[in-house]
């Protein structure tokens, strides 16, 4: 495994900095990921040049507008490998992709006596929204155990089995856990679903920007993530369906740019993916997030996969020599993806990002939207230290230090 | 760590690690929860209200140092008081967290005033403070 | 009514091109604005230094972007005069703001026998949504009536007032009509609603860059609107909610950043307005939005109002000499606000759109998300020019002398 | 005006302007329809298939310049040819439109090679054509 040029680093601008006097060690990336210069140069260019509103304009910046926007959607198809443009609809993120999935889909599929099955490692913004869709319409929510301390806290494959019943609908399972770093074998997972006839749903979020995604590979139904967690800006994101399945569902938001004919009381919706995307999209982000794949795909996605791997098993090894240190998912020198979380019973996570920010180290703290899994786990919070194209064994050398100086603090 | 000595004072440390009046009372007549669902910070507050008068209060919680402190001393500074002097104490309290100015007369609560520099710990430090007024404004519970 | 200095032009980059040879003349405001210098810069700034997610952050970036991202919330509320940040949910836009009041407002309230009133003026926006949530309530959707075009197309307010029944529920309307021309007194139709109980959406979405808006003085319930229609980027809008509303509302999407806690099989939202935004918001849009408030507030929204309704005045003046056309609303010499849509017998819409394009001059043909007003008025299309800041009297002249050679060429 | 000279050819403007076969057509045995949303224009076709041969042919509808002539000259064009012809006559002219080349043979079709530099108008120039093919797909009516 090995890692990336650490000249990349120039390519982000907001690296290039300072924080509590030390320069800025940014380990927060499984929240938000910093952007390349050329996703901001992107963003800009939009708008000294072409911004107009898609679509519906016949004029040149709206013709320029409409194009860029349609180029971002065949480039996010070809990002993920869709068979065609028409299965990537623009959301703002994974958040809302999962919920156009679990309303629009959920209320015209979902019945009683029908399971939609999800794991314990899930994300809030995969898990409420199956909470609220199985409430509503009278179908049940199951969930895939996560296993204890010793089997890594890897999914229950045995309970799985057990799980995938002909009553199961749906499966939605993250690729990549945001707490435990556990990557899954998303190929394998759909398989048992589609043997027992269920689709499934793919939570990307922190895998897409990390790990090459080829969705006729896996075979997923359904595939939701962020742009603003793979290098592109805030406020733009992508759910990927199977082009059946995206015709036959009813739309989720209505208004403009997704009707064919309105009537007073009645109206008539456009294919996918315009029936998904009501009102004024997101243009600008749109075309900036065509930067972005442009950007990683520049770097080459097997080659950052390599890059963070390789950070987060140099970040166990550094960290599991630390006094009383509880690292969650895979152990010391097993497989793991782009981050690790870890507590401590002599300081809590608050107390230690605080710290850590007075040493210009970026870290996330809490529950990271993981509540259910870590009360299962006994844990208030954990710590995360999440890695990206841009960090380095020095930063990781850095982070040790740190928190070896607030366990003395704390001691 | 400039900052954070000022935000860790010597106090907070204290009452981190050694915490005054944690855990149940049987005989309590008031209980209030309180959390931070942003940091997974939770705090109980139990007390014996005794006519107008604090007679006895214990809080239990997990959290971090400057939520865990702040409840074990709030529990000191308030046991023996009357409500109003409670909800007195508590506006202060808010005062010097927010402005970082103590009055003089103010003890060790002035040892949060470090707290000021830092808006996302507010929430931390008087989490217990709101249980313990919850439970004061609460009917008596059996 | 005076005009701006047509300095303004200078701080908008994207007017500094020329389109077909011509120096661009950009009169598809309507559709969406273009956007100041400090925008950009707000924007790039944001992706430069502060870049980081919000709200459960503890180091400094984000800290900084949660300072920044509810300092633009209050500088939204600020800009409307609401009572309290509190009332202001970030959405992507006018759309999505007015989908989350249908489907969490009405799914909540309406029953069968309820009715939501809208008018025949409506943009598909804010129409489309309240025929799905009245057909999945059970409850009646009726229009208020255009009048025809001896009155100028303004709303029949004796038909309202036999429509004002205590059986309305909810009267949604627009603000300024996208097709016609018309504002509507919003405080005269919102005291009215009020009177039989009804509460009040007012679609903002053309006026809010355009007009003074103050929420209190109006009395409205809910006003959504649009950052790009206001000087602002694609992908951000709001919601303003009437706080003790939005508080009793169920949420709209989950997931994170929304609830308050979450267990396996239960979850609690936090207050409004967090309880509405679940996900990652568009965080960097929202900042950007902020300094589109700060060059608007700038310039001053009573000289903007004067300045758009001067041009669409003169504008009115100058197209009503040409042979055989129809104009939209407000007669030649009556108040209109900034945009004026008409239509000849001899051409239609897209080859005038079409035409003006190779001129340099950025129209908008069709049926502008208006479909069945259109159809009442007989038009399948029309030909639109609106206005903003930058425009002037010699585009003006330029889009008189643009139309007569077209219609020369299809006499 | 340059480039709109080359999309507004005279062929293109007298269309328009005295648009062949337009109207109902009482005895048709196949009508369809197609829109253009985004635009509002539309178009009926109906025609009366006898046997594989478009024995006549008649539309209706309103839009731009480029819709309306467009399905003027594909009625003449396509009346009284096989529906085998007629398909690939709509296929010849989706090249012509989508890229600029016309075959030699093919004449009064080539007035529209111009649209393909205009991109959000190729909808406009196939609209009547589909509505034709879809006519020619449909079931009998009676
Ligand atoms: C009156 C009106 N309402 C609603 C909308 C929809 O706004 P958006 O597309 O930004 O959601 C528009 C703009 O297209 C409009 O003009
Ligand atoms: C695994 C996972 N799923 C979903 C999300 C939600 O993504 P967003 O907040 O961008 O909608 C996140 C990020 O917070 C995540 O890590």
């Amino acid at each position: 495994m090995s890692l990336l040029s650490p000249a990349l680093r120039f390519d982000f601008p907001a690296l290039d900095q300072h924080v509590g006097g030390k320069p800025l060690v940014y380990l927060d990336n499984g929240a938000t990921t910093q952007k390349p210069r050329s996703v901001i140069d992107a963003l800009a260019r939009f708008y000294e040049r072409n911004n107009s509103n898609v679509h519906r304009g016949l004029h040149a910046l709206s013709m320029r507008a409409t194009d860029g926007f349609e180029a971002a959607r065949a480039r996010a198809a070809k990002f993920i490998n869709a068979a065609d443009s028409a299965e990537i609809v623009f959301t703002r993120g994974t958040t809302e992709s999962v919920n156009l999935v679990a309303q629009s889909w959920g209320s015209a599929n979902l019945r009683p006596g029908d399971i939609v099955l999800i794991t314990e490692m899930e994300h809030h913004s995969n898990l409420v929204p199956w909470q609220q869709i199985t409430r509503q319409t009278g179908a049940t929510l199951k969930y895939v155990p996560v296993a204890g301390a010793d089997a890594e806290h890897g999914l229950d494959l045995d309970a799985l089995e057990k799980l995938l019943t002909p009553q199961v609908k749906l499966f939605a399972f993250t690729h990549l856990s945001n707490t435990l770093g556990i990557l899954n074998d998303a190929a394998r997972l759909c398989a048992k679903a589609r043997a027992v006839g269920a689709l499934t749903l793919i939570d990307a979020a922190q895998s897409i920007g990390h790990e090459p995604i080829d969705v006729q590979a896996i075979g997923c139904d359904f595939l939701a993530y962020s742009g603003h967690k793979m290098a592109g800006p805030t406020g733009i994101g992508v759910l990927y369906g199977k082009r059946a399945l995206l015709d036959d569902m009813p739309p989720y938001q209505t208004g403009g740019g997704m009707i064919s004919t309105v009537d007073w009381f009645e109206s008539k919706w456009k294919p996918a993916p315009e029936r998904f995307e009501a009102g004024t999209p997101n243009v600008a982000d749109a075309i900036a997030l065509h930067a972005a794949f442009d950007y990683l795909d520049g770097i080459g996605r097997p080659a950052i996969s390599d890059h963070d791997h390789a950070l987060a098993a140099q970040a166990c090894t550094a960290l599991s020599e630390l006094p009383g240190i509880r690292i969650l998912g895979p152990k010391t020198g097993k497989p793991r993806a782009g981050l690790v979380s870890f507590a401590f019973a002599a300081a809590h996570a608050h107390d230690i990002v605080t710290f850590a920010d007075q040493d210009g180290i970026a870290l996330r703290g809490g529950h990271h939207c993981n509540q259910p899994l870590m009360k299962k786990l006994g844990l208030p919070s954990t710590t995360r230290a999440s890695f990206y194209v841009y960090n380095t064994p020095e930063e990781i050398a850095v982070l040790a230090a740190s928190l070896r100086k607030i366990l003395k603090f704390f001691a | 760590m400039s900052d954070l000595t000022d935000l860790y004072q010597a106090v907070i440390l204290d009452h981190n690690k050694r915490p005054r009046n944690r855990g149940k009372l049987p005989v309590a007549n008031r209980v209030a929860s309180g959390d931070n669902p942003t940091c997974g910070d939770n705090c109980t507050v139990y007390l014996r209200l005794d006519g107008d008068r604090i007679a006895e209060i214990c809080f239990e919680g997990a959290g971090c140092a400057i939520s865990q402190a702040s409840a074990s001393l709030m529990t000191t500074q308030i046991k023996g008081r009357t409500v109003a002097e409670a909800e007195a104490l508590f506006n202060a309290f808010k005062e010097i967290v927010t402005t970082g100015k103590a009055p003089d007369e103010i003890s060790d609560l002035a040892a949060f005033a470090g707290v000021h520099a830092f808006p996302a710990r507010i929430k931390c430090a008087t989490l217990g403070w709101h249980a313990a007024l919850d439970a004061l404004r609460q009917p008596p519970s059996s």
